[in-house]
């Protein structure tokens, strides 16, 4: 189901862990859907240079986070918000249609952590964290177990 | 050590025993004829067919002309279901079931309801279980129809069946029970336990998929499902698929005869199981009745992790199981029967499901217990709930 | 000589070819896992299926994507008609089939009507033929769906399926063609032919019993009929038959590969056999088209005599085959069929149907002819039809 | 299917034939259905001294009708008169059920031809040849081929 880099990336997840001291952090997702992630940045000059992450979630959850955090490092803010879930998917050799969401929320995850930055720095004001999880939660064709 | 493959989802599928394959070979290419023709050669499979017909009644108390051969457990829970269903409409349009069923009820029930039927999901208590007096409760002058599984598939919990039986004859409405999980694990009389149709599915019990069977009570009103060709008396229509109806017999004759014994190792494996994962792990919680409850089920939810995660990271270390998680089926809601017992979302997102059996031994009990503590304690490490709870 | 088998019964069941049976195997105890599991067993079945799935595709021109697995040709047949009728029935409630469609097909239209539909059985000529303009008269403004079978199981008559195709699609109605008997002696293309539904059943071409298929062309609204898990992409519910459809794929792929080759040989057994039959035996007629028909069907009546007895003596010579006679079903009516073709009862009732297959030889061909006549000499002499005939 | 007595009177029939100068002849069953038997009787001072039949019909059919031949024959009338359906299915060691109906016929075979010897005899004037045959075709329910 999943291709060889999501199980790497899912065995071997890059950047887990806290920031103490990070510039930013993000949380979406919700436990209700199973799908919850927290990303930390840590950011100097406009640059990223330090990303870690905590996942609830399923593999390509935890392997999109990683990968999520592989991808923000050393970008300028700018680029950071750039990162579409599509690159995130196409960096690990793709996901399972099933499993597409799990890249919007890495998606989400950077653009909030970035958004809480931005806001404790007085660079924006509007706050829209995303809370698409749950849309989708409802939204999804309730799809079953099939023993 | 992790190139060992260990399987613990028998609920899920079991392999083909080698003596059922062995049964079943001839079928395939020598004895192949066609069941309802009059040559030699398909009196060999109408032979093997009745014979098989004979052990599968006699494995539940039945008479050998009220077992019809399906094409899966799912076919026979839709067949007694709808078949009831239509062929009882004009007395009433009533049906009782639970809110814990498998799909195959489920969904044929809501199917139903689409079409002018109603149907009451019995809500179940935290172990899983309901009770004959809220069946009794439930029965309405125009219902038609009870159907309650006789095992749940998940949580493993067995329901009081004779019971049940008991409150739907005396109010003279028919009893179906999806028993594709009990089969092989749990005595079964029909006959005692008041039972009017029950659904099997051979691939639970070592023998083939794409096999069922549906006991029909002498009398039961019931339309048919697949229409055609004359075969099953006229009431279920195709060729007879002759190897898998002489794999299912076979495998369930075996199952029946060694079922004491074979029970008694899986109780020893199970019990091992829950009390090592609750003396070893914290933030759990075992799901569906603790004592009645199918011999090779062990199903707990571990706060803080989900389980597809569970799932591959297990399998990393050559341990096949299941999880209640909505992620290994495609759904981002997670199963409805850890909902129906009551588990909030995220607990249900993180459960974990074992089912032993026949292969399986103290040494796989071992190995699990070995890696099953670590990869909680890792995935909790990784998690954002976890994180919030331990700053609480 | 009577000891050797001779099965020329091909139309009724196929034994499963070896190298079929070879790629099953694995798939019973090694690879047994429920391809909807996560872990590496189970990944495994379902990479099975999806390659079995692209197989299936290929063989009659259509994506993986529109190939749904079933536990029969049967049940194939049932869903097609079924669910299109419940899917658009508020569209219409017409349906269009022909007098001589399987069981399979004309009891579930007799359900349908049972339930509201109307159904215009189209009649067919002497030869078993019908004609795309009958097709196209019978249209109504609330026709919703055609379902003509691609070939015919007793008389072996081949249908103008693409001409058939092109009158649905100019008239925007669904076309559902029953290809049981057809898929693996006549070359398929669903696009091409304008087709949207298709069944197949895995019996007929050296593939395993209890494992069929429905085409369904992306778009054609489709309720399920078989309701329970997330199979078959939520359409059609079941734990999948892994070894069966790998079963079927392989020999599916193994005939469609050989085909021209095999048409050939059946071909020419097929009109050696028919000539001697015409040469030899007096108060005879060929059942089905001379021309357009299946490549290994012979269908003759043998005035005077009833088939079953006809059946028997062949098989005490160890010859295998079938009749449209009344008795070998139980029934005391003859063939829909033979009848609808317009023979006379009696005539009906003494046919005689052969199905030449892959292990046929020339030689078997020459034991037939060595015993039919004599047996049919001896069933007239027996038959007080015949005596009566002789005395005129 | 069918018992190893009713192969062996079915491979080898007992009394095909006719018998020119027939006492009776009988002839029941219907074309249409598939069945027919006729029945040859040689009666001398009340008893049945020879019987012959034909028969188109299905291999019960022919089966029974070798049977009911050997039955009657030795008999007398009013012997023949009472062996039942019952009775020949029962020395063919049983009948499958779908089957039965040509026991029916064999005793109507026998009926009919005594009926003829009693008419021609002027032992009997009114004359109820059986028909039963064609009032099952329609009355039994339709069933098919199963392939
Ligand atoms: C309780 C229960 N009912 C029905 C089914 C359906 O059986 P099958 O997959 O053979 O259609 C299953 C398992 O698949 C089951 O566990
Ligand atoms: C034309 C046709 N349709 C449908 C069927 C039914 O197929 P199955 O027996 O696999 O259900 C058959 C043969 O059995 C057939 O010949």
């Amino acid at each position: 189901m999943y291709s060889e880099k999501v199980m790497d990336h899912f065995s071997n997840p890059r950047n887990v862990g806290e920031i103490s001291d990070a510039d930013g952090v993000g949380q979406v997702g919700n436990p209700k859907c199973g799908d919850i992630m927290k990303m930390y940045l840590k950011i100097e000059d406009n640059i990223i240079v330090d990303a870690k992450f905590k996942t609830f979630g399923c593999g390509a959850a935890v392997a999109t986070s990683s990968m999520a955090t592989e991808l923000v490092k050393g970008k300028t803010v700018e680029e950071a918000l750039k990162i579409t879930n599509k690159a995130v998917a196409e960096a690990l050799d793709g996901l399972p249609p099933v499993k597409m969401h799990c890249s919007n929320l890495a998606e989400e995850a950077i653009r909030s952590a970035i958004e809480d930055y931005q806001k404790k720095n007085g660079l924006i004001d509007e706050t829209n964290a995303c809370d698409t999880c749950c849309k989708r939660c409802e939204d999804i064709h309730h799809v079953i177990d099939t023993e | 050590m992790s190139d060992r493959n260990i399987y613990m989802d028998h609920a899920a599928t079991t392999p083909v025993r080698n003596e059922v394959i062995e049964a079943m070979l001839p079928y395939f290419n020598e004895k192949f004829g066609n069941p309802s023709s009059i040559y030699s050669i398909g009196r060999d499979s109408k032979k093997a067919i009745e014979e098989s017909r004979e052990k599968v009644s006699k494995a539940i108390g039945a008479e050998p002309r009220e077992i019809f051969f399906t094409g899966s457990g799912t076919e026979a829970d839709n067949w007694a279901i709808k078949g009831v269903a239509y062929a009882n409409r004009k007395r009433g349009k009533h049906i009782i079931t639970t809110s814990i069923e498998h799909h195959a009820v489920l969904h044929t029930c809501q199917y139903l309801e689409s079409d002018g039927f109603e149907v009451t999901y019995l809500p179940v208590d935290a172990d899983g279980l309901i009770t004959a007096e809220q069946v009794r409760a439930a029965i309405r002058p125009d219902t038609i129809l009870i159907t309650i599984m006789f095992a749940n598939n998940e949580i493993g919990t067995i329901q009081p069946i004779a019971e049940i039986g008991k409150v739907a004859k005396e109010a003279g409405v028919y009893f179906h029970t999806d028993a594709v999980q009990a089969m092989g694990n749990v005595h079964i009389n029909v006959s005692e336990m008041n039972i009017d149709l029950l659904s099997m599915s051979s691939h639970k019990f070592y023998g083939p998929k794409g096999i069922g069977a549906l006991y029909v009570k002498k009398g039961v009103k019931l339309t048919s499902f697949i229409h055609g060709g004359a075969q099953e008396r006229g009431r279920r229509a195709s060729t007879e698929n002759v190897p898998a109806i002489v794999g299912f017999a076979t495998a369930l004759e075996i199952a029946v005869e060694n079922m004491d014994q074979y029970n008694k190792k899986l109780l020893a494996l199970r019990d091992r199981t829950i009390k090592e994962i609750e003396e070893k792990i914290p933030f759990i919680r075992l799901n569906g009745h603790r004592e009645k409850r199918l011999p090779g089920n062990v199903n707990f939810s571990f706060e803080f992790i989900e389980g597809e995660s569970l799932l591959l990271m297990l399998d990393l270390k050559g341990i096949a199981a299941s999880s209640g998680s909505a992620c290994t089926s495609g759904s981002l809601d997670p199963s409805h029967v850890l909902l129906a017992i009551g588990l909030p979302h995220e607990i249900a997102h993180g459960s974990l499901r074992l089912t032993f059996g026949e292969e399986n031994t103290d040494a796989d009990v071992d190995r699990l217990m070995e890696v099953l503590p670590a990869i909680v304690k890792r995935l909790r490490e990784m998690s954002p709930l976890y994180e919030a709870m331990c700053k609480k």
